[in-house]
């Protein structure tokens, strides 16, 4: 697409939101990735490299009041939705400031002033837990959306099944975004599933349209998501979003990824990368470049910053370990 | 005065739930123009309308979850699962999701929610629609457990049960729902955690819950009437919270207990309590404790085979005379 | 249709034996009803009067060793299979005679001599239950066939979903037959699901072909389920048919059925009854009358018979609460 | 000799029952070219070929069904379940399904199918993937229940398990995989139902299951070492079938009996254990039964958190000190 020729129906200070989030999001996973190699980060965690435009687009389209739901891969979700970095690396590495001060970890970010409802590690069971929150807007008669992110590989399990229906019977205001990043942990998506757009092509199943989108495309994202969210906000109902898109490292820390073929990986890197491809499409839009730059400058600060914050922060107490079980803020079972 | 049965009472402590409170509604499959299979959820539809009165489709991971999501955003649903033998189809939103998310982040979220479902056996429907699942839910971290023997209990439990800033799951007993008592208000609270003295005594404690507290009931009125054993029935009502204090001070009086669990063998409530007794009240104890439960099998379906299989009053006499080394002839 | 006017290509035996399997699966019902209303069947039961065109021409089309499973409304699809009338009421009164002495009851009817390998009770368990004897078929190189029978509303639970993929990946000898008779227990199926077919309108999402059929029409249902088993016997996979039909009474022992329509019920029973449309059927290939009604006073017979010996058996030993847990035949958990 | 760590244990116990008998097959998800999150299912797909290496869908409820109806016409699948968390979204098929059709039948059914998962804490996974959840499964009848604390065990037991009629959920822990033993062979059996003696002694009996078996050991030796104090340890290795006799015999033997879990206290197995020598060895109990078990609470996931979470040997070591009125200063 020579985007100088078509009319710029997205604008440039949105478009340098869409970039400073997903340099954010960028930022922020790769700087996780070296607290990893310096054992500051224990226990596993799941980047997502790569599939920045997704989430950036919805943290850029959402409003204050939004609702969403992500999974285990979920950093860069919640980040988008304007979660602090330092909430997000500290409950990576188990710290006092971390989002959830060490108790959920990195597979369970939740950050509810943001609407970041939670990250869900079981695959699937966020995506009927999502439809309860459209469920409470319909019913309070208010107009938040709800949208929930989940894989390729989520769409063969039973639980995708009976939201997907439950969403249209009732016409819930939810936004399904499937990422297909073409993989489940280590095999193939194709290798495992009866179609071969494993969201889009079941979408008729559940009588919804059939989508399917350049996920790494920021811009593309961005209007097919803005419509699926304006169609859910005017009360119409859900949609069932599918974004092709592509993880740059492994599944999770210790997956080395080799399952992948390389020339496949190296296609996505380095010609499909989502932030290559949209710093492109600023300049294709004649935006200045020393704002891209200097966007790209401060997020590089923001981080640093944030790490050694995290880094200085103290690890929990363990009382903690006894608190917020319950509604009452402890763990006792009997009277 | 009224007249209620349990059956009635949980439509009737829906309702009262629901009209004091707009945050209330109700969902299940056939729940609303039907009014349930259990018929204990008649004329809620009519009352509060399709809004608050969902009827759902086959799918109980969508319901609890929907439940759950709605729970989270502030409102305060009770769903309904026909079968506790269901739980098992929704057992990773329970056990998971709804159980543990407050913990996980924090105490950010708070999940008020109640999850209402026909428990036990005794009408003779197999091995599938009639299992005693209290002890599940039980072994769950973050779940409160509810499971009331009366309908002045389901009133009672069900308007705190709603309240609750936890998840409650609330086991209503299928082969109590015909059961009537007289009332003379409806408008009642019994807090979570207080168990039911049914009947008072020194020699022996009968530790019971749903069906098995009334048929334990049943039995001290007999051990009382024709062997003058004073029994006392503990009638737990709520398994978390756990009545602690009443039963430690319950088994340190009689020093001899014997729980009644409808549920197999392995692990159930009985084992969990038994084990706390012994923590607690071990120098007070004047024999072992003797767990009276199903065994450890599937519930057969036949009449005869299930009626011998789950405990009745008749074998809570005998074993409670056994343990006491009272001969029946007496 | 005018059957005159077509080639015939079912054959007069084969309409004989669907004729007489009908009959047996009617004839049967309806003395299970009149056994309840003497109090001779406890416990719950789901009759399928009006159903049995769909079972009956499986239980003809199939060949000793295929496996069939079917659900809670399964006394149908046993008796189809070749269970005796005496194993099924026997079963349902609680007796010695029962086909598995009263273990079980009327949902868990099971007779694995005649390939009926269970009814399961709860919505969907059986489906991919199902795909384990077709993928024993697989890998044992063997040309059975497996056939899962279940109802329109069990197409909304997720176990139907993760079965229906995987079954299609693996390319199992299976065929799936929705029921389609309009209700859940007491809801219509098109007010919880999305779609308006909800088997057929879902095929597509597991690669399947859109198969509708009038399950009230016997040669209709011998047509299509024929090529499905042939399909799945020549090891060419699975096939997904959505069978429309109607049960005559309530969801279950207890239900009077009042949430349909009068003037819907009166239509199924007097004009869509497949026991009369085959009855008409027969004639229009000229078959010989008394043949038709000496089979059905044969049938009359033997349910009779049947239901005269259920009535005489003795109620199980109650030693055998104990029994078959394991497969030592005891119940033991400890040594 | 050979030296072997836990998890090559696992897949060489499959591809031995899987070089035995051809009706053996297995599958589970990203199990076969990747060899499994956990690696202990490596080299399979090459020596056995993907028919008999499935690669599965993310469908738990259609693996374990698969498995299940394979069983039921006479193959002996092993199914993976990936962590023992997610057995909750295959739950009914486990609890309803596999565990009660062989008695629904009366016997006509046979389910010779083993569910290995990896269970437990001990790698910050948090609360959704890091449950001890063996007392779920004995909690339903119609299950065996398997969990074994060391390569050899891994061994023995998976040889039994699969060639058992029954079904069987295989718990491996996941902080045991690294575990290394020498092996003087390879090929053994050791039956289900019998408890292994892991340290003799006669002031107090430690009854552990899994990574809490070794824990329990190595505790153990530190009270020998420094305190004098004899333990005995008996690892369980399967609580269905239970080696009663053996916890008869040790628990009259020393008197003093202290289970350790490493589940959440409320309904664990070490509750039926307990009122399990309650019942039998009342008389012989110098005192109350002690349970070592993680807090009623779900995982939490930092280090120093979980950590203090999960009972550690310094903990059953301080815990039989203060069981047995031993100060630590001695
Ligand atoms: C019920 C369940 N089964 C299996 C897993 C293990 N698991 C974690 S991530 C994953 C792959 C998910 O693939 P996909 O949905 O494509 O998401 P992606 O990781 O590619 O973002 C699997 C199988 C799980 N967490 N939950
Ligand atoms: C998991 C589960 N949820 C709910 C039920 C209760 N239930 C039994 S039959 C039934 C309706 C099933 O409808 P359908 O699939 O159309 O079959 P039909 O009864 O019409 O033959 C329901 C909801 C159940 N048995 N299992
Ligand atoms: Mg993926
Ligand atoms: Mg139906």
């Amino acid at each position: 697409m020579n985007s100088k020729n078509i009319n710029d129906d997205i604008g440039e200070s949105t478009r340098l939101k869409l970039w400073e989030t997903m340099l954010k999001l960028r930022l922020t996973e790769k700087k996780a990735y070296d607290l990893f190699l310096q054992n500051l980060i224990k226990g596993t965690s799941h980047l997502a490299l790569g599939q920045e435009a997704i989430g950036a687009t919805f943290g850029v389209l959402l409003e204050k009041g939004d609702y969403t739901f992500c999974t285990y891969r979920g950093h860069n979700h919640t980040l988008a939705r304007g979660s602090s970095i330092v909430g997000v690396l500290g409950e990576l590495m188990g710290r006092q400031c971390g989002l959830m001060r060490g108790k959920g970890g990195s597979m369970h970010l939740t950050d509810v002033e943001n609407g970041v409802m939670g990250s869900y590690a079981i695959i699937g069971a966020h995506i009927p837990i999502a439809n309860g929150t459209a469920l409470a807007s319909q019913y309070n008669k208010t107009s938040e959306v709800t949208v929930c992110f989940f894989g390729d590989g989520t769409t063969n399990i039973g639980a995708f099944h009976e939201a997907l229906n439950m969403a249209q019977v009732w016409k819930l205001p939810i936004v399904f975004v499937c990422e297909n990043n073409l993989y489940m942990e280590y095999t193939a998506i194709g290798d495992v599933t009866a179609v071969e757009h494993p969201a889009a092509d079941r979408a008729s199943a559940y009588g919804m349209e059939k989508i399917i989108v350049d996920g790494n495309d920021a811009d593309e994202m961005y209007r097919i998501s803005k419509k699926a969210i304006d169609k859910a906000r005017e009360g119409n109902g859900p949609s069932l979003i599918e974004a092709k898109t592509y993880r740059h490292s492994g599944h999770s820390r210790a997956d080395p990824g080799k399952y992948r073929p390389d020339e496949e990986v190296k296609d996505w890197v380095e010609n499909k990368d989502p932030i290559k491809i949209y710093r492109q499409r600023l300049k294709d839009f004649n935006i200045n470049e020393t704002k891209i730059n200097s966007i790209e400058e401060d997020m590089i600060r923001q981080v640093e910053e944030a790490t050694e914050m995290a880094k200085s922060s103290p690890i929990p107490d363990i009382k903690e370990i006894y608190t917020d079980v319950w509604a009452d803020g402890g763990s006792e079972w009997h009277n | 005065m009224a007249q209620l049965t349990y059956r009635e009472s949980v439509s009737l402590a829906i309702a009262q739930s629901m009209r004091k409170d707009q945050k209330v509604f109700f969902m299940g499959e056939d729940v609303g123009a039907a009014g349930g299979v259990f018929k204990a959820t008649v004329g809620l539809l009519d009352e509060f309308g399709p809004e608050r009165i969902k009827d759902c489709p086959i799918s109980e991971q969508a319901i609890l979850g929907a439940a759950m999501g709605a729970a989270m955003s502030g409102l305060r649903p009770i769903a309904e699962i026909m079968f506790s033998d269901f739980l098992a189809v929704c057992w990773d939103i329970i056990a998971n999701q709804i159980a543990k998310t407050r913990y996980m982040s924090d105490g950010q979220i708070n999940i008020p929610l109640v999850i209402r479902t026909a428990n036990g056996g005794g009408s003779k429907f197999g091995a599938q629609h009639s299992q005693s699942l209290e002890n599940w839910s039980m072994a769950i971290p973050g779940l409160k457990v509810v499971a009331p023997s009366s309908p002045r209990d389901v009133l009672g439990l069900m308007a705190s049960s709603v309240q609750d800033p936890d998840p409650v799951i609330f086991y209503e007993h299928k082969s109590l729902y015909a059961m009537k008592e007289e009332l003379d208000k409806t408008d009642i609270e019994i807090p979570l955690g207080q168990a039911n003295i049914m009947h008072k005594g020194n020699d022996v404690l009968l530790i019971g819950l749903g069906l098995m507290a009334q048929r334990a009931k049943k039995a001290a009125e007999i051990l009382k009437e024709k062997f003058n054993v004073d029994a006392t029935v503990l009638d737990l009502r709520t398994l978390v919270p756990l009545d602690l204090q009443s039963i430690k001070r319950e088994a340190k009086k009689c020093g001899q207990v014997i729980t009644v669990e409808e549920n197999p063998r392995l692990c159930g409530w009985g084992a969990e309590i038994s084990s706390l007794i012994i923590e607690h009240c071990f120098k007070d104890l004047k024999g072992p404790i003797k767990r009276i439960t199903t065994p450890h099998i599937p519930l057969p379906s036949a009449d005869i085979l299930e009626d011998n299989t789950i405990p009745s009053v008749d074998v809570i006499v005998d074993e409670t005379l056994t343990k006491l080394k009272i001969k029946k002839e007496k």
